[in-house]
């Protein structure tokens, strides 16, 4: 990019919490420097564009497109498309655009199972015979609609061709400046590339050194059964940390709070499926053979899809739950 | 694959030492068993990652089998062990996401159980076959 | 006649689950008949909790808001409390409350100045592109600017530090918090503290100024079109002071009067919920009067939540400084209770100030540093709930759980859908005012606008409004449903 | 993976008919040239002939392939043979690979179209696999030239005299106090008749004075540790309670001993002859040194023996009633395992009366009554005391029967012709074979079995039913009546006799499954040791370095094992004359940029082969230890760890091939 012209820089938000706009106004002074930086085409929370002037743009005109939160809805697919027509770069920002995030758990359901309970079973309702929302609806004064939506969370990627990702639940403001910092240097790693760490995270944290030589578990411990040692890797403790497995790059905040890391920064290049190296990484250090005895540790973990799928269900290999007739 | 009844497709992950060879034993031995199951070889058990048996039904597969040496009896002392470690946990988590029993499944077969490898397959070929086709909706 | 009817389809306003949406038809006058608030997403949080291990709660709900985790974070955490049947150590307990109100202080704070604020300090009928903070900065001063920016990355720097993350913390435990208060800690924060409350008394200082210093602004606010009679509930302590960590729910008519007091395990007694078919959002409404509509009045089952029904249910205020503002700001306003939504932003910074006093009294306890911040639970996990006062108004979380502490079912009632009756309300009654004769001008817009924002709804994602103003799309149509008119801000 | 593009070779084998008449193989060529890379694909009659081996030269040459797939048999097989024909066409082995569809396709699949169809997918896999293959180097690790030796019978003696000969150290360990095993307790030897002890005494002596060879007898293989080239093994000595480096087997000790005469059952005579509780098993015994039963002996049992037998070792002072058990360790680079077999016990087969009928005995005690060392010096003397004038010998017992063992145990019909005649002519006795089919296959059998059908010996075609001393004439009052039905003259007959001899089945010893995981080795069904292939690798077995011989990999006369033995002992001093050998590199690896130190696969590993750097906090995998199983890959969180051959996207690669059609 030339001195002249600033790069044109967008960003949009799908179905997500909000949070990874928090992480951008985490910026503090910062922020003021990225928008002396660059030309915000499009940024619907913050200025005022208007998709038309998006649609009117030559393609490929914006230099990058930040893009957050996961695709349950058409119009969120459409924008992302319409982004990606638009960009020279499309940057997958926090874990939902990254892998689906948390909302993708709901992977694990369908529309009409979510619909049941929330308008139909839910104990707080006043009768359980009532409604529910529907697409088109007739009113008095006319006729209102509602966006569908669908059964499957998706990750961005999954819709549209993603040049780069930044991760976490939300990204740390830090990662943002480094990603915004790389596009104004123009020194872009490889395509697909995660804009974080390439190792896991034991390899910046400090109990890293207090592990055992042989780590093997016996029993597992769920986080709320056992007091953690601040001093010591949590793995040790016998807590379930998902470190080893998640890439690097947020300075294990988790951990330093004194809880286990749970993966939103997601697998490192090697691994294709978060989860199931998760969970062979995990099964593989518990120290029992006899089956009964794996089963019975294994009990720690009642629910290994919300533990080791928490932010990528919708980017495994299985995406979302089977219907089983 | 072909006409006529549901033609199940099976990848088994099968140890090099024990199974495989059970597998060439069974062939020696003009063991007649159906088409259905495809092996893959490793050098142990303990080396089947869980991303492999996902990929499997990513790609495809209607059932996994994994196969290892008895217990006690692994060429490299306990890979088997970390097999059905791992096995356990995944067939737990494979549940949870919708997984009958059956389509995955875990068997020791010793090199000199050919018999008791045609058994397995024909027994796996059936079950998956009354299970049915797969069908990964992931992406729907 | 639905045939002569013109629409306008403003969308999006901004999501809660997704983007919000208001529709607003008129009459063969192009006068407003009916404004729809629309809410069209729904994630489906209570399903997808079902299945997940119970320790895992607060940290998966934080997800629910990214701009309010803290406020799902505690409420999960407390309803753990109650499922494990386990009294948190008083250290836990006080470092829960004092980062809870570091939280709403900081969170109120964001609002002043980057969403709701601006319409007010920098006026409401400014052009838009100076209604936002770099307005206000413009308006009290770049250094100013700077200190508020900097006051807010001090406050979320103590949440961050103990909670390990600003956005979606981890420190909630059944029976504690993951990370104790050194005495160093303790040192630090308690500095953040003074100057905290110095910023505080500044914001309401600021507000005064702006706001009450302009009589066309309290006309504004006063105005019928933002007035709402309903009924108002809150967190209230034992002596019936707002309480943002914890007490009993407390409900009061349109006319102040008390006629609801109860502990949140009863909230199904005296909440329900009500389904409309043109939006994904739950409408909660008073059982003792049930659903009547989207009507106001003592009669009506449609009640408030916020800053605003905080002050109207209770009788003073727990801290001193805040306790004056509040009879000042009765005394302003015509007594208690308050029904002028705008009155929310007022509050609010009175809400600023008892934070900030009561941050103070907890990072300068003695108890706050004793190490011990955790009972392990050792009952038998089966049902709990939990209740804050989330910036946004009462918050409820509710599980059950089967022996193992997987959760079995959930149901949530998050603070805007508490609003969202009125927020309804105030649309439609805020379209009717302001729309006339079909004529729809950006102006007009900002102000419906205003009337939605006021809450602070959560779904106002807050976040997708930094410089103060909301994508709105509007189309209009004339009878034949050509379209005569297009207003379109997506940003 | 090599940065040039992959130009692949498939080459289908018909293996005669074995493949071609059950895959479509042309069809399968045609599909193969369909696939990604594949530059040429071809059929050929047997791709492991020389002339099938030319072709991959001459298409690496003329289409300059750098990759090819071989799809005939298992690579248990042939794979060695077409990486060589890789190699010699100036390819990288590696960049070789076989498909299985002889075992694992036309051998077992019913229908002409599945099996084409399975042939097809399991190409296409090898076809995605080899292209993502990279040349790699077989990794040299220098070994050990000892070699261990387990069993001290005939098999383990040849063995360790042709190794030791060769100039290798060999340890020879045996359980029993002395060496020579089985072949020890024989009288004679068929065909030839020449006598047992005349040909193994030399043996044993040799093994004895030879400077190479260290006997640990008495001993118990306890664990091994370490692999081909060098393993490192832990041996249990039992006490014996004589210091082997004191006594000089003069015998004094047990002359003395308080008992004056032998009262309790020798181990070495099957309880026929008697012993002292100090006591040596055979004169010739190797080593020949006394051995106390303190099961017997009064000093262990009340401590207050008048130990006559150690004035009698005076000064010598070799007895030690205090001696401990205890472990020996070394290393060696070869493992040759002939622990020889178990005889069958008759009491299994209650209807012959074993156990029951004092007249009825079973072949080895024959042989020890035969023996001129024997308990009564080579006569045949009953248990009562009397001759036998008519003498039954029992074929098959405990073989070739479908309640005991199925399989044929080979020596039973020599060694009871042998017996047969010994006895006549020891005895002049009338001797009656029971057979169901008289099996002399071998050098010189045929003719022995002509010579005793000369010999006047009677033989009756047919399994004997039972032995019983239920009699229904005069004549078979005091006998034994062996009952066996005549299928030659189809008759049931009744013939009454004085003494039964029962030809029992060569059995896997009793502790095979010890061994078996001692050792890393596989079992036929049976519970003989198995061979890695019947033919190509007779002597060696799955466990590179460890080989077998003798009848501990399935009954066999003693001219076989002493074959199988030196075979043995040859495969294992080639193995190891370079000094070093080279291993498959299918190694695991850490890549590490990738690798955080996280130590997961650190106790994951069998061999202790990781190791964590401290300074970069990175895991680091020793290529001379690790053995390549990959558990620690398939652990590894962050994909940091791989293995050579069988990376991910190798096996990803195969996957996708595998259910590609």
């Amino acid at each position: 990019m030339t001195k002249k012209t600033k790069p044109k820089v967008a960003f949009y938000w799908c179905a997500s919490c909000g949070g990874c706009e928090e992480a951008v106004v985490d910026l503090g002074e910062a922020v003021l420097d990225v928008v002396n930086a660059v030309d915000i085409v499009f940024w619907p929370v913050a200025l005022d564009f208007k998709v038309s002037d998006v649609e009117s743009m030559p393609d490929g005109s914006i230099t990058v497109s930040f893009i957050n939160g996961a695709i349950r809805l058409s119009e969120q697919e459409e924008m992302a498309k319409l982004l990606r027509r638009k960009s020279r770069f499309v940057i997958a920002f926090g874990s939902c655009s990254h892998m689906g995030g948390v909302p993708g758990l709901a992977n694990l359901w369908d529309k009409e199972s979510i619909f049941r309970y929330y308008y139909h079973e839910a104990p707080s309702l006043q009768g359980k015979d009532g409604g529910e929302p529907v697409m088109r609806v007739k009113v008095p004064e006319g006729t209102l609609e509602l966006p569908a939506f669908w059964d499957t969370v998706k990750a961005l990627d999954q819709v549209i061709d993603v040049d780069y990702y930044v991760p976490g639940c939300p990204p740390t403001p830090q990662l943002l400046a480094n990603a915004v910092q790389a596009l104004l240097a123009g020194n872009l790693p490889p395509k697909g590339s995660v804009l974080a760490g390439t190792r896991a995270l034991c390899h910046e944290c400090e109990l890293n050194s207090t592990k055992p030589e042989k780590l093997l578990l016996k029993d597992l411990k769920r986080v709320h059964e056992v007091r953690i040692d601040s001093a010591k890797c949590l793995l040790a403790q016998g807590v379930l940390c998902l470190g080893p497995v998640t890439r690097g790059g947020c300075d294990a905040l988790c951990v330093r709070g004194n809880m286990p890391c749970t993966g939103c920064f997601g697998p490192t290049d090697e691994v294709r499926d978060y989860g199931a190296k998760g969970l062979s990484y995990l099964s593989s250090i518990i120290d029992f053979n006899e089956e009964k005895d794996i089963v019975r540790a294994m009990e720690k973990v009642p629910d290994p899809v919300g533990v080791f799928y928490r932010y990528s269900l919708p980017h495994s290999s299985l995406r979302r739950k089977r219907e089983v007739k | 694959m072909m006409a006529g009844p549901f033609q199940p497709r099976i990848v088994a992950f099968v140890c090099n030492w024990c199974t495989y060879i059970a597998a060439d034993a069974a062939g020696v031995a003009r063991a007649r068993y159906s088409p259905n199951v495809r092996l893959i070889r490793t050098m142990c058990s303990g080396r089947v990652d869980p991303q492999f048996v996902l990929a499997a039904f990513e790609k495809g597969a209607d059932g996994v089998l994994l196969c290892g040496c008895h217990p006690r009896d692994c060429h490299y002392g306990e890979g088997n062990y970390k097999a059905l470690r791992r096995f356990v946990l995944l067939k737990k988590l494979l549940g949870q996401m919708g997984f009958e029993d059956g389509r995955i499944r875990l068997e020791w077969i010793s090199a000199s159980e050919a018999e008791k490898f045609r058994r397995v397959v024909e027994d796996m070929t059936e079950q998956v076959r009354r299970l049915g086709p797969f069908k990964p909706n992931g992406g729907a | 006649m639905a045939g002569e009817t013109k629409e306008i389809v403003i969308n999006p306003i901004t999501r809660l689950e997704g983007h919000g949406k208001i529709t607003i038809f008129l009459d063969d006058h192009g006068d407003v008949s009916r404004a729809y608030f629309q809410v069209p997403e729904l994630r489906g949080f209570e399903s997808f909790l079902v299945g997940r291990q119970a320790e895992d709660a607060p940290q998966i709900t934080s997800r629910i808001c990214g701009v309010c985790p803290t406020a799902h974070h505690i409420a999960a955490t407390k309803a753990l409390d109650d499922m494990y049947k386990v009294e948190p150590p008083e250290a836990a307990r006080k470092i829960r409350e004092m980062v809870y109100n570091v939280f709403m202080l900081e969170d109120h704070a964001l609002h002043l100045f980057f969403l709701g604020g601006p319409d007010f300090v920098v006026g409401p009928t400014a052009p838009k592109a100076e209604r936002n903070v770099v307005g206000v900065i413009q308006k009290v001063g770049l250094e100013i600017g700077k200190r508020v920016i900097g006051m807010r990355k001090d406050l979320r720097g103590i949440i961050q530090e103990v909670g390990g993350k600003v956005i979606h913390p981890v420190l909630g435990l059944p029976g504690g918090v993951a990370k104790a208060v050194t005495p160093e800690m303790q040192k630090r924060f308690a500095e953040v503290a003074d100057r905290g409350f110095e910023f505080a008394l500044f914001c309401e200082k600021l507000l005064e100024d702006v706001v009450l210093g302009n009589p066309e602004y309290v006309k504004l606010i006063t105005s019928d079109v933002y007035t709402h009679r309903t009924h108002y509930m809150g967190l209230v302590d034992d002596r019936n002071r707002p309480n943002f960590y914890d007490g009993a729910i407390r409900v009061v008519d349109p006319s102040g009067r008390e006629i609801e007091r109860f502990p949140v395990r009863d909230y199904l007694e005296h909440i329900a919920e009500h389904v409309e078919p043109w939006t994904y959002v739950k409408f909660p409404f008073l059982k003792q009067f049930g659903w009547k509509g989207f009507v106001d009045g003592p009669e009506s089952g449609v009640y408030s939540v916020a800053p605003l029904a905080r002050l109207n249910v209770s009788e003073s205020m727990a801290t001193p400084r805040a306790a004056e503002l509040r009879e000042r700001f009765f005394e302003t306003l015509g007594g208690r209770p308050v029904h002028h939504t705008l009155a929310n932003h007022w509050a609010r910074v009175i809400e600023i100030v008892s934070a900030a006093e009561r941050f103070k009294e907890l990072v300068n306890d003695p108890a706050l540093t004793d190490p011990n911040v955790r009972t392990l639970p050792t009952a038998t996990p089966k049902e709990g709930i939990g209740v804050v006062e989330a910036p946004r108004g009462v918050l409820i979380h509710h599980y059950k759980s089967d022996d193992r502490g997987v959760l079995t079912s959930a149901n949530l009632i998050v603070a805007t859908q508490h609003n969202s009756a009125r927020i309804a309300m105030s649309v439609d009654k805020a379209a009717r005012g302001v729309i006339h004769k079909g004529v729809v001008d950006d102006g007009i817009l900002n102000q419906v606008e205003m009337a939605f924002r006021a809450y602070d709804p959560c779904h106002a994602c807050a976040t997708h409004s930094l410089p103060g103003h909301m994508p709105l799309w509007v189309k209009v149509f004339d009878a034949r449903g050509e379209l005569v008119q297009e207003i379109r801000r997506d940003g | 993976m090599t940065d040039e593009e992959p130009r692949i070779g498939v080459y289908v084998c018909d293996c005669g008919f074995n493949i071609a008449s059950v895959v479509n193989v042309p069809e399968v060529v045609e599909s193969a040239k369909g696939l990604k890379g594949v530059v040429v694909a071809r059929e050929y009659k047997y791709m492991c002939s020389s002339p099938g081996q030319d072709l991959i030269d001459k298409d690496v040459r003329e289409l300059r392939l750098n990759r090819a797939v071989v799809a005939a048999c298992s690579p248990h097989l042939h794979e060695a043979t077409f990486r060589k024909a890789g190699e010699r066409a100036g390819m990288n082995p590696f960049l070789v690979h076989m498909v299985n569809i002889r075992e694992h396709v036309s051998w077992v699949t019913k229908s002409r179209e599945d099996a084409t169809e399975k042939a097809k997918a399991l190409i296409a896999a090898g076809v995605a696999r080899v292209a993502r293959h990279s040349p790699l180097e077989r990794r040299q690790v220098s070994v050990r030239n000892e070699l261990l030796i387990l069993g001290g019978g005939i098999a383990g003696i040849q063995a360790g005299l042709t190794a030791a000969d060769a100039g290798r150290h060999v340890y020879l360990v045996e359980r029993e106090p002395s060496i020579g095993g089985h072949m020890a307790k024989f009288d004679k030897t068929f065909p030839t008749l020449d006598c047992a002890a005349c040909i193994l005494t030399p043996k044993m002596t040799a093994v004895k004075n030879h400077p190479n060879i260290t006997i640990l007898s008495y001993s118990e293989l306890t664990k091994v540790d370490g692999y081909v080239g060098n393993f490192h093994v832990t041996v249990k000595r039992k006490p014996r309670y004589v210091d082997e480096s004191k006594c000089v087997g003069c015998f004094e000790c047990i002359e003395q001993c308080v008992y004056k005469d032998a009262r309790f059952p020798s181990e070495f005579e099957l309880g026929l002859g008697k012993r002292k509780p100090i006591y040596i098993p055979f004169p010739q015994a190797v080593p020949l040194v006394a051995v106390i039963d303190p099961a017997t002996c009064i000093e262990f049992k009340t401590h207050n023996c008048k130990k006559t037998c150690v004035a009698a070792c005076g000064d010598r002072d070799a007895i030690d009633f205090e001696q401990r058990e205890e472990t020996v360790e070394f290393d060696v680079g070869t493992i040759v395992v002939s622990t020889g077999f178990h005889v069958f016990d008759a009491k299994r087969m209650t209807n012959y009366g074993y156990g029951r009928y004092p007249g009825v005995y079973s072949a080895l005690e024959v042989e020890r009554l035969l023996a001129s060392n024997g308990p009564t010096g080579g006569e045949i003397v009953l248990r009562d005391g009397g001759r036998p004038t008519v003498v039954g010998v029992v074929h098959c017992v405990g073989s070739r029967d479908q309640n005991y063992n199925t399989y044929c145990s080979k020596v039973c019909c020599m060694y009871s012709l042998k017996l047969a005649h010994l006895i006549k002519e020891r005895t002049g006795a009338e001797v009656y074979n029971f057979y169901i089919d008289m099996r002399t296959p071998g050098k010189g059998y045929e003719e022995f079995y002509q010579r005793l059908l000369s010999e006047n010996v009677n033989f009756i075609r047919g399994k004997a039913a039972e032995v019983t001393d239920v009699t229904e004439s005069k004549r078979e009052e005091g006998k034994l009546v062996v009952v066996a039905e005549d299928t030659l003259l189809g008759t049931v007959r009744r013939i009454p006799v004085d003494m039964v001899v029962l030809s029992v089945a060569l059995e896997p010893q009793p502790d095979r499954e010890e061994v078996r995981r001692l050792l890393n080795m596989s079992c036929s069904a049976e519970g003989f040791f198995l061979e890695r292939h019947p033919k190509l690798a007779p002597v060696a077995t799955l466990n590179d370095g460890v080989f077998i011989a003798g009848a501990c990999q399935g009954p066999k006369d003693i001219p076989e094992t002493v074959a199988q033995a030196e075979a043995a002992a040859a495969e294992a001093i080639a193995l190891t004359s370079k000094g070093f050998i080279t291993l498959e590199p299918n190694l695991a690896y850490i890549e590490e940029k990738l690798c955080s130190g996280c130590q997961v696969c650190i106790p994951l590993c069998p061999y202790a082969a990781i190791e964590l750097d401290r300074e970069k906090m990175v895991a680091r995998i020793s290529d001379v230890l690790c053995k390549g199983c990959g558990v620690c890959v398939a652990a590894c969180p962050s994909g940091a760890a791989h293995q050579q051959m069988f990376e991910d996207e190798q096996l990803m690669e195969e996957l996708a091939g595998v259910l590609s059609r």
